[in-house]
């Protein structure tokens, strides 16, 4: 029933969109019939073009998104012990954070070539921060009181993180992790500007240059539907391994699932 | 049908408000600039209030022109016009912007390449479904190098020379002041569009404003050709205008304005070049069907 | 020779620029395998000493000079980890898992008398089971120093006598040093071999109480005692 | 000395830029040498051309900042209190989330024409998501113990909100604003693709399209460094309005600042 | 007319498929303007009672009737805001600040004895004051019924006792319904004018004291009323 009940919205769009196509509602060249798009669809999906690029960039997403989240990770962890790092590097990532990755494709361009490894540096640089920032503020705002008795326990400093502040954390580097997951899907297309000859993103810029919105669509459904189903699936994975559900006590709740 | 012509029969009656004209400068744009600059358009139209969106890409000028933001693309890429019209943009032709087979080049920083048969087997970086592109295959198959002989990798134009500049590719397509940019930067120019094709750029304008308001579209034609005039009479103060604009030395202005045409006039030569690029577009499966080409042009 | 030896010990708070002396010269040396209760009102300073003790709070003044390294606490609070059930709380001290600490793990959860609720979370206990669950968890760290920060506090007559006795037989089986808080006059002279008193950061009364084990609380010796430091502390309630 | 600290690294890697250029270790063309992109600067700001840029940009990300907090926030509010509006809505915005905004500039345009209103909108698609779902995560997560506490005095679900769940969630939406604030400058790029005339973000398009490596770099710098002092001002601020201080009371610390 | 009347009460919960009965078919009838007191060990179901009656807690059985809607508690633990001051969580529950309730939370502040710590945050208090803080907090609410679980439990005997006298005189002066949960027999004796014995969750004993206030903890009277409700619950921890 609950499942359900996500699917009212989208249907009810569906139907608006089926019919304002049908009335001539809006411009068809903008937003086609959906029989065009669904014919867009069979057609990719049939050559197996569709499986090609969803393959690609699945890979492309997941790689970066991994990468990331082990760099902002240990990043977060390595401020949150060193004050003194904290502070040196403090001012360049502010900066960082707000630079928009694709004015650096140049210069990544240069560094990394045109390879995986550019479109990876994108999607990273778009990824980063909110796993970064949602990690270390999960780490800092960590309950002064328990932690005092992992120290009275004798517990190492690697001892009081795993036991103590990772669990205290978690629903913040969730949150951080699942935006930062998002951000790598939304990345693609501008990972995938660099030189590519395959992946929804290049899939949707090159259906742009050539003018076919139908595709377009089949690209943007792609992205949006594979994206959040991936981080259902990704996500439920988590909370079973991390016996999410004693979260539950705390009266935490699990957002969006 | 019946809504279309009731929405344009009572559009006739409604006064024209504003007018929008894309404005784009690059590769080298000298009328636009001008136009703009110089307020042409403004002294022309009176009262009307006319708007510069800076939209440069050419696919996204004709989705504006689909949803009426855009009633005059000033420069039109002819690849991007039929693209359009073939998907169902309802665009028309009514003049020539300009004819620049000097202004398309192929370009590489590579010492070894000296023509474009050592492209074979090279990466060439280049914006895909353009001029350029047609440039690439027209020129490889002068030198008997065909495309699939040759790794075409999709950029536009400032990445594919970022890639070449750094090594990345091997040449690239490059069009307008990055040309003179990239040979500061130490590359050279394998081939340009001399005796491949003209490079047409056309004049465009939105089919159902045409169809309301003929008469502003013949005062637009008016001003372009002004321009014109007043570029050949001006010409040192007007090379000053552009080089401002775009941020290329005078200099460079001088030397690159006379490998521009702007006549506007469609000539019989035009409509063979357009078909030509047709033609790619069709053989290169970058347009699912051709069309007749006379239903994008302005009947006469 | 002494295990713990506290010298001049002083500590200052500021709470909004205003000073706050929460010790104030406070000298003790305590033998090891000696019973120390530590009694006074609300606020005199009693969490502060044994925060400083453990090395939780820095002192302002003074020196602390011990032998050993393993010391527990027992806090005033339970601080459970939420996440957690009691039973792991309970082994939360202990990094591996060995035979003999799973042993006691579950001598412990039997003696406070919470084996029936092992697979609870601390949010599903009474407050009584959630401080029994504190100290189990301290007592299975086995240190050698014990500190208890009114540990009993929320539990009724029967169980805290209870306790009482359980504390002071794992004291005579294995002869720890423990340092036991209270606010209760008698339960200070009910556990300890020493008793310290403690009144807005001063020592006011350090007392042995050579008593044997288990004690009667109407006997006129422990009722002296008592009385001593009751007086003691009434005294500076008055001057 | 604090704040000399995080210096430290920018002044190296300025050095590191400097002696390369000066030694040809790099594509001039790409990365030219900072006197270079200095006398940009100064020309650029000598006309006043960076000054506009810069207010309309400035213009743009903050006004996209403010709407989409507006509606971030109203709509976690909202899908706290109600989990059946949670339940419809989870699947259309997770599905949102994962939509890359540059695929849906043709979409915005036939909305929202070529003026700012669409490139407000892609500000707010890019800026949406962090504060909405820390928002969500942290009223969700707020200390059941102390609600109770608000629930036994009668109060208001509004007051419970104002009274017990914000204070206690103010870490969280407060990374999320942060994040946002960062993702609204990154999407000025994204945003000023759409027919604009003016603002940092068409600058750097702008000078791509020309080929002027010295502008782009001039470019990233200032949306970098303007968006990290604006961050520092804004939050600055906030903290000053909040109270901040009594948070480090909880041993939460302020990261970042 | 009864205020408040509780007719077979009960409340079961699971933890991990275990189903633990917390309250067992209670049955209570209490009149505006009495003093109750329970009392029962550790685990009994004090906690739980309370929680129900001011709807915390959702009963698996029976009804509750009452004809008063400003029931206030006062929480085993403190549960202060710890964003707040002193102060600031003393008035938490009052939504606007005219000069009555300055007055009023002056007045508490000083009785509590918390009135130079103010301006202290509670991670800067004794648990002690904590627990005043959380008391005066509710008083301040000034609720038709107040409970009180445990109000007093880490305090001092001094402040105890002083406290004790404070509610004793709030009772008397204000004749509000008050139902005060504690573990000590002796304090439910001493407070309540009605004293209801609870264990595992049954109501074991439910007599009046109508001795007089303030009562002599060692006056035969007293002491014959303690007996009986501590035999009552030893009764049942032997039987
Ligand atoms: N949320 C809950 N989930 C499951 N069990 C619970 C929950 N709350 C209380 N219990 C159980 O109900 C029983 C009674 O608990 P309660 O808190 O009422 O005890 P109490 O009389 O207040 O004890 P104490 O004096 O130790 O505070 C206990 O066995 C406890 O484990
Ligand atoms: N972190 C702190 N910051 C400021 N003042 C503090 C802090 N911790 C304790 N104090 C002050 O020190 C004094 C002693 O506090 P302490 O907690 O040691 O009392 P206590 O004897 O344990 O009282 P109780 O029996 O109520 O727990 C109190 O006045 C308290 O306000
Ligand atoms: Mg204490
Ligand atoms: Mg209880």
């Amino acid at each position: 029933m609950k499942k359900v009940k996500g699917f009212i919205v989208p249907a009810i769009i569906f139907c608006i969109w089926w019919r304002g196509s049908e009335l001539g509602l809006w411009n068809a060249y903008i937003i086609p019939h959906p029989m065009k798009v669904v014919n867009a669809f069979v057609i990719l999906f049939k050559k197996g073009i569709l499986f090609k690029h969803v393959t690609v960039s699945l890979y492309r997403a997941l790689l970066g998104f991994t990468i990331s989240f082990i760099f902002a990770f240990l990043l977060a962890i390595s401020l949150s012990f060193s004050k003194n790092l904290l502070e040196l590097l403090e001012r360049i990532l502010d900066f960082m954070r707000h630079i928009p990755p694709m004015a650096l494709i140049p210069v990544l361009i240069l560094w990394f070539g045109i390879g995986e490894m550019s479109k990876l540096a994108v999607i990273i640089l778009a990824t980063f921060f909110p796993i970064f920032l949602n990690t270390l503020s999960g780490i800092m705002c960590c309950d002064q009181k328990l932690i005092e008795v992992g120290k009275v326990f004798g517990f190492s400093k690697f001892h009081i993180y795993i036991k103590i502040i990772f669990p205290q954390a978690i629903p913040s580097i969730m949150v951080g992790a699942r935006l930062g997951f998002g951000y790598s899907w939304r990345a693609l297309i501008g990972a995938e500007i660099i030189a590519a000859s395959s992946g929804l993103g290049y899939m949707i810029l090159d259906a742009e240059q050539l003018s076919r919105p139908d595709i377009i669509i089949v690209g943007i459904f792609t992205i949006g539907i594979l994206g959040s189903t991936m981080d259902y699936i990704l996500f439920k994975c988590t909370n079973w391994f991390l016996h999410w559900e004693k979260q539950e006590q705390r009266g935490g709740e699990n957002w969006l699932s | 049908n019946r809504t279309n012509e009731e929405t344009s029969a009572s559009s006739v009656q409604s006064q024209v408000e504003t007018i929008n004209i894309s404005y784009v400068t690059a590769p080298l744009n000298v009328p636009s600039i001008i136009e703009k600059n110089e307020n042409l358009f403004e002294k022309e139209f009176g009262d009307i209030k006319i708007n510069f969106p800076e939209i440069t890409q050419g696919s996204k000028m004709t989705e504006a022109i689909a949803t009426e933001d855009l009633d005059f693309c000033n420069a039109l890429g002819g690849t991007s016009a039929i693209i359009g019209k073939v998907n169902g943009v309802d665009l028309k032709i009514v003049g020539i912007y300009s004819r620049a087979p000097k202004g398309f080049t192929i370009m590489t920083n590579d010492k070894n390449i000296q023509s474009v048969k050592d492209l074979k087997g090279k990466k060439i970086a280049g914006p895909k479904g353009t001029i350029l592109h047609q440039l690439l295959i027209a020129a490889g198959n002068e030198a008997n190098v065909s495309i699939n002989d040759m790794k075409f990798i999709q950029m536009d134009i400032g990445n594919g020379v970022s890639s070449m500049m750094s090594g990345n590719v091997d040449a690239a397509l490059v069009a307008g002041p990055a040309v003179i940019k990239a040979q500061e930067g130490g590359a050279h120019i394998l081939r340009n569009g001399e005796g491949l094709l003209d490079a047409t750029i056309v004049i465009g304008v939105r089919a159902g404003f045409l169809k309301e308001h003929p008469d502003l579209v013949e005062k637009y034609m008016h001003v372009h050709e002004n321009a014109l005039k007043i570029m050949e009479e001006n010409e040192e103060k007007m090379v000053k205008m552009v080089a401002e604009e775009t941020g290329v030395s005078v200099e460079e202005v001088k030397a690159m304005y006379p490998w521009y045409d702007f006549n506007p006039m469609i000539t019989e030569k035009d409509i063979k070049e357009l078909e030509k690029t047709q033609d790619f577009l069709f053989d290169n499966d970058m347009i699912p069907e051709k069309i007749e080409l006379k239903t994008l042009l302005i009947e006469k | 020779m002494a295990q713990l030896v506290i010298r001049n010990l002083s500590k200052k708070f500021h709470i909004h620029n205003k000073e706050i002396t929460a010790l104030d010269n406070i000298n003790l040396s305590i033998n090891e395998g000696t019973f120390v209760t530590i009694v006074g009102k609300s606020g005199c300073g009693k969490t502060t000493l044994l925060k400083i003790l453990c090395g939780l709070e820095e002192k302002t003044y003074g020196e602390i000079t011990t032998n050993c390294k393993n010391i527990g606490i027992v806090f005033q609070e339970p601080r459970l980890m939420p996440w957690l059930t009691v039973e792991e709380n309970m082994q939360f001290s202990l990094l591996e898992r060995n035979h003999e600490q799973k042993y006691l793990v579950e001598k412990y959860l039997k003696l406070l008398d919470l084996y029936s609720f092992k697979d609870a979370y601390p949010s599903q206990i009474s407050g009584g089971m959630a401080q029994r669950v504190s100290l189990g968890r301290t007592l299975c760290y086995n240190p050698d120093i014990i500190l208890m920060d009114e540990p009993l506090g929320a539990l009724d007559a029967f169980n805290r006598r209870k306790l009482q006795k359980e504390i002071i037989d794992l004291f005579l089986r294995e002869k720890k040093t423990i340092i036991f808080v209270t606010h209760d006059v008698e339960e200070a002279t009910f556990l300890g071999q020493r008793i310290v008193a403690l009144d807005q950061g001063r020592m006011i009364k350090d007392i042995s109480n050579n008593l044997e084990y288990i004690r009667k609380i109407n006997d006129i010796d422990f009722l002296n005692i008592k009385e001593e430091i009751l007086n003691a502390i009434l005294r500076d309630v008055q001057g």
